[in-house]
């Protein structure tokens, strides 16, 4: 996607806000308009930046750990067939559980610090990643297995060099809903305990009624977690050079059949 | 120097004023403590952490402090910060409501301390009302903006010294029922909780010390304190905080130490008989003057 | 290279059998072309041989010449190419080296390309398989299992996407790479197996049965024109016909 | 499953519960063990049913809403080409943002009520769903499209009958997810501003240190949303009747070549 | 049934050529056979005429002696079998209808099972794709095609994953039940061409021309063992060989 389209996508957006506003005639305390925002984005800019800083750090390990744990238990769940009746049904009951229920008992564990917020970030991406890797992998077309079979391959080159590749675009799904949700993660990380970070700020801006200065964190907020899903975009396209099409590539798109 | 590691109740905001004043002219230091200060977003969680050991001291709420005690958590006040009570009954003064009677039928919002349903059930036994006369919403984080937007009619739980000077400033001013006025027996609305293994560790005794010192600078000196205190973090200076210290200083206990056992054993039977808690224990087992 | 002999082979999918008390040998060293109606079984026999029995009810004894076991000893092309499009065609042929050692060694690198132009591929190494013909596949799939230095071939109509002339020709590369080894390829072509095989059997009937094998003469690959062969492809049509649609 | 592994996994979860409240040694105040949750599950019965039923409600509406709008706006996508590299940037923002932190303002804007909650639902599964319809529509084999073009199949024949079987793997798997955060979606719903629902009941729990209760309320919830993941896997199931596998399905696994 | 020329075809798969300025005539009602070697273009020439041109630069010209144009008037048969897997054998061979209509009509069924009977596979109606063979997934897209009423019809190796049998069969099948359509026919079987064909052309080169056509007499399908087929196999392999590999 071209810079000058973001650009455009971002007015259009801004614009669309400023109507809400009007339409809704929202008091600015409950919507402030872009304007407003902008301003007290810009007079807050040093202090955003800095509890930006901690929240992007968050969500970076959080997706970090998130992925590897839940493309562990993927693994896991493929490799152990026989574990898995018995897995699967404590992965959607623990998933089952809102996360932040377990805030407390998160701090109490690993205290005020960040790797509370962490392991919220990483929990709330584990089972979405997990599901999406488990399904990917599974679904590999059983003649490539057949065949690498009779190539003698060993567990590990099926896995990397069949089951990995054949399951990217499940695990590329996956991975983009991972992005979208580890934000919120840390977010309620730092709502229920913190002293940094946008979730921090926000909170504190609410309580306080700086709606403006609430929004420009939220803001922030979705800058940086629409840039890490472009990341993860790219890096996905990257990584499936066979499969062209990503969320974004429009200029060689194969299909104008629907 | 020992180590105090303290939970306070909220974001830093002018209830924390003497400790803030203690820290900043240094009078923690001199008491040879080294106080580290921790800002949560849910109250509920500090007296739970001190509880388990995970922190030294925490700022809880003296009704909060009993249903703890009842629940079984190990804890003792050792020293009060705010020595009346902050929450209160707010209404818009354009919304026509004069009196809690006023309040039958009307909507009432709150935000879940664990306690304000119950204050507005004494409230409104005063008035020969019950809870079923109105509408209780939890409105939880929003307590201005639901009631600037006329979501409800009225809120319990705001305090005096921050919501009503919110409201103003927002152009919408407000009047506060005072609960200790309405049927409610005074508490602190701000206290200091240790866990009950350290309530002897002379450390804390110390602490109350800086506090009450910092209290009587706050008294004495309160637009230096004021410049203290918005200097101690960059966001504190606000229209908001300003109008809000003033409205705090008279409420800050001048000796945080002391305990009006008489007091506490009041709000306990209140708290009993209101069903909030099963016993009404003997006011040593969970509060102490420091020494 | 060894000799095969299956033993009371029988094979089911989902409870409908196949066939039962089945009994094949596979001649070390030489080619077994196995002929048989559409859905009697072959693929499903070559399965059992390599023994990818996932999914269906089979059971058989497999003996070899030399007493060892067939694992790892099988190199097995499909009826479908089982290209993997996320690789190009050249490491599509080097698969088999990607999957055991990760790393293809040089020599295998160029004995890929060597294979690639044997089968008319040179200069697509670089393709993905969707940009490929149908006939174009299928060849990769060839070059991949010719990649394969195993003493048991087991292929599965692996020419029949192929025109006449690239037929004959990669027949022709086929039959001199695995001349010593011990094939057993399926064909729907009588003159294909005529021509490759040193035994010809066709598989038919329900249950199925193996007729008795055709063994022409003469080394292979055989001319097409000669009169035996034509003759034997009379009787060989005689016996797939015999059998009941 | 059967119920009764149902039921092995249930007792194998509350031992490994008993044994975390055991090992980590935390009070019952932060981690209260099973035995003492069954008990105020015993004792709170009707009440914890009847909160219950009100966010199941909303959890239902919620997944209702939000798979029709995901649905729509994958469909959306799928037919307008035009629109795609605007509308994409769009909905990424939209997911970015940490839809809790507009809690606020939608209870203001929807009330205290139901609505709200129900829009929380809605919002949270929005995107995953989208994002999974979107996937799972666009990557249908185009030689199925040719065929379908060349038997005079129209845009909605394509869709029906061609498209979606196609993409069932792929939706059911954004289905999953959906199901499995759209009680978050609901609680803080609840916890935001409400007065019913579970999330108001372990606010309120919370708040009076009824820890027991609290954590009875977060079985309850996690029980519902156990069912809801398993309804939904049988659901697929059925859809997919060519695809033997789903989730729990290991009778007749065909894959063990792993 | 419209005759359909195509003028001027010029088709380029990312930049490279197959062929440009290439001329076909498909007579009204006739068979016309196309042969070539693999990777020449057959198949993407198909594509042309079917209007599937996505993913490829091509233009041509095409024209109809009915003056109509050919959207809706075609029936493609790929070279895969491109079965749908969530539906059973008989709604696959329904797909048509299905796409059309929603519900199929109970003649439609009726014409599918009859069908499914003439390419062999009484009884197997409820079986998923899966569960077939690959000659049984090719006759089951054969079925479906041959429920397609359509007057131009194109095939793309419609026989080749079937046994000598089941293919004469089908031939004589697909001959009888097509007879009047304008018809054309990819295959690799120089005896299948001159057997269904009324004019049998190949493809060849770089980039590729057409040859001038055979054109075998008599009403099809003929016997393979004419002597005037025999003969013009000869001609017609030697028209295969010639082009350079
Ligand atoms: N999708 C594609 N992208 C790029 N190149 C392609 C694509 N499909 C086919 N080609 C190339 O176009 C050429 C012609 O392909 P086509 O499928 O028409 O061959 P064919 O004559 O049908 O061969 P076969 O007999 O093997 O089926 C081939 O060289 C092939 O590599
Ligand atoms: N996965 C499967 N599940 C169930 N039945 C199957 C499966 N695969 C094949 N069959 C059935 O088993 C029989 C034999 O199939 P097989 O593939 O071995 O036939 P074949 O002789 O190779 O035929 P072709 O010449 O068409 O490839 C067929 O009737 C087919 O329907
Ligand atoms: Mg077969
Ligand atoms: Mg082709």
């Amino acid at each position: 996607m071209s810079v000058l389209r973001g650009l455009g996508v971002a007015a259009g957006l801004c614009a669309i806000w400023q109507l809400l506003v009007w339409v809704t005639a929202a008091p600015k305390f409950i919507l402030p308009g872009p304007l407003l925002v902008l301003d007290a984005l810009g007079s807050n800019s040093g202090l955003l930046l800095e509890h930006a800083g901690v929240t992007l750090a968050e969500i970076l390990l959080g997706l970090l750990f998130g992925v590897l744990l839940g493309l562990g238990s993927a693994l896991t769940l493929i490799w152990f067939r026989r574990l898995r009746p018995w897995l699967l049904p404590v992965l959607v009951v623990s998933q089952s559980i809102p996360v932040f229920a377990l805030a407390p008992v998160l701090m109490l564990w690993l205290g005020y610090g960040m790797a509370s917020k962490v392991a919220m970030a990483t929990l709330i991406i584990y089972f979405p990643v997990t599901a999406a890797c488990y399904d990917g992998l599974r679904h590999t077309s059983s003649g490539w297995l057949e065949l690498a079979r009779t190539l003698g391959a060993d567990r590990r080159s099926l896995l990397l060099q069949i089951r990995l590749p054949a399951a990217l675009p499940a695990l590329g799904s996956g991975l983009r809903v991972a992005a979208s949700v580890a934000p919120i993660g840390a977010v309620v990380g730092e709502w229920v305990g913190s002293s940094t970070g946008l979730g921090y700020l926000m909170l504190h801006a609410n309580a306080r009624m700086q709606v403006d200065l609430m929004f420009a964190a939220l803001l922030v907020l979705a800058v940086m977690a629409v840039g890490l899903y472009f990341l993860i975009d790219r890096l996905l396209k990257r990584l499936m050079p066979w499969q062209p099409e990503t969320l974004f590539d429009n200029d060689n798109d194969k299909e104008s059949l629907a | 120097a020992d180590k105090v590691t303290l939970l306070l109740d909220w974001f830093i905001n002018p209830d924390h004023g003497p400790l803030i004043i203690a820290q900043q002219k240094g009078y923690f230091a001199e008491q040879d403590l080294e106080v580290e200060m921790q800002e949560p977003a849910d109250p509920s969680m500090p007296p739970k952490l001190v509880a388990a050991g995970k922190a030294d001291m925490a700022v809880s709420y003296q009704p909060q402090l009993h249903v703890q005690v009842d629940q079984g958590l190990p804890l003792t006040r050792v020293g009060t910060l705010v020595a009346t009570p902050l929450n209160s009954l707010v209404v818009l003064e354009s919304s026509g409501i004069e009196s809690v009677k006023d309040l039958e039928g009307k909507k009432v919002g709150y935000s879940v301390g664990g306690f304000e349903d119950t204050l507005l059930k004494a409230m409104l036994g005063q008035q020969n009302l019950t809870l079923e006369d109105v509408e209780l919403v939890n409105v939880n984080w929003s307590l201005s903006p639901s009631l600037i937007a006329g979501k409800v009619d009225a809120v319990i739980g705001a305090f005096r010294n921050f919501e009503l000077n919110q409201l103003d400033i927002e152009g919408h001013p407000a009047r506060a029922f005072y609960v200790e006025e309405q049927g409610v027996p005074a508490y602190d609305e701000l206290v200091l909780v240790v866990n009950n293994a350290e309530r002897e560790n002379p450390k804390y005794g110390r602490f109350m010390t800086a506090l009450e010192k910092a209290t009587q600078y706050i008294v004495n000196h309160p637009d230096e304190a004021w410049e203290s205190f918005k200097g101690y973090k960059k966001d504190l200076d606000s229209e908001l905080n300003r109008r809000a210290w003033a409205d705090t200083l008279s409420r800050f206990a001048l000796r945080p130490a002391a305990l009006d056992e008489a007091r506490y054993q009041r709000v306990g039977a209140f708290m009993q008989a209101q069903g909030l808690t099963k016993t009404n224990p003997d006011v040593a087992s969970y509060a102490i003057a420091p020494k | 290279m060894p000799a095969v002999c299956i033993r009371n082979a029988s094979l089911a999918w989902q409870g409908r059998s196949l066939f039962s008390d089945l009994d094949l040998d596979l001649p070390a060293g030489q080619w077994t072309c196995l002929l048989g109606q559409s859905g009697v079984g072959k693929s499903s026999l070559l399965r059992l041989l390599a023994g990818l029995t996932e999914g269906m009810q089979a059971r058989a004894r497999i003996e070899t010449d030399d007493g060892r076991p067939l694992t790892g000893r099988i190199a097995w092309m499909a009826q479908q190419d089982l290209l993997l499009p996320w690789l190009c065609v050249l490491d599509n042929v080097l698969l088999g080296p990607r999957l055991r050692q990760g790393r293809p060694a040089c020599e295998q690198r160029e004995q890929a390309r060597y294979l690639l132009s044997q089968v008319g591929l040179s200069g697509l190494e670089a393709r993905f398989p969707a940009a490929l013909s149908g006939g174009q596949r299928q060849r990769v799939a060839l070059a991949r299992m010719l990649m394969e230095d195993k003493p048991l071939v087991l292929m599965d109509e692996p020419f029949s996407a192929l025109d006449a002339v690239t037929r004959l020709r990669l027949q022709d590369l086929a039959a001199h790479l695995l001349a010593d080894r011990t094939v057993l390829l399926i064909t729907h072509d009588p003159l294909e197996a005529l021509r490759l095989g040193h035994r010809v059997l066709v598989l038919q009937g329900h249950p199925a049965r193996l007729t008795d094998p055709i063994v022409p003469a003469g080394a292979t690959p055989r001319a097409v024109d000669q009169p035996q062969v034509l003759a034997l492809q009379g009787q060989l049509l005689r016996q797939l016909t015999e059998a009941p649609a």
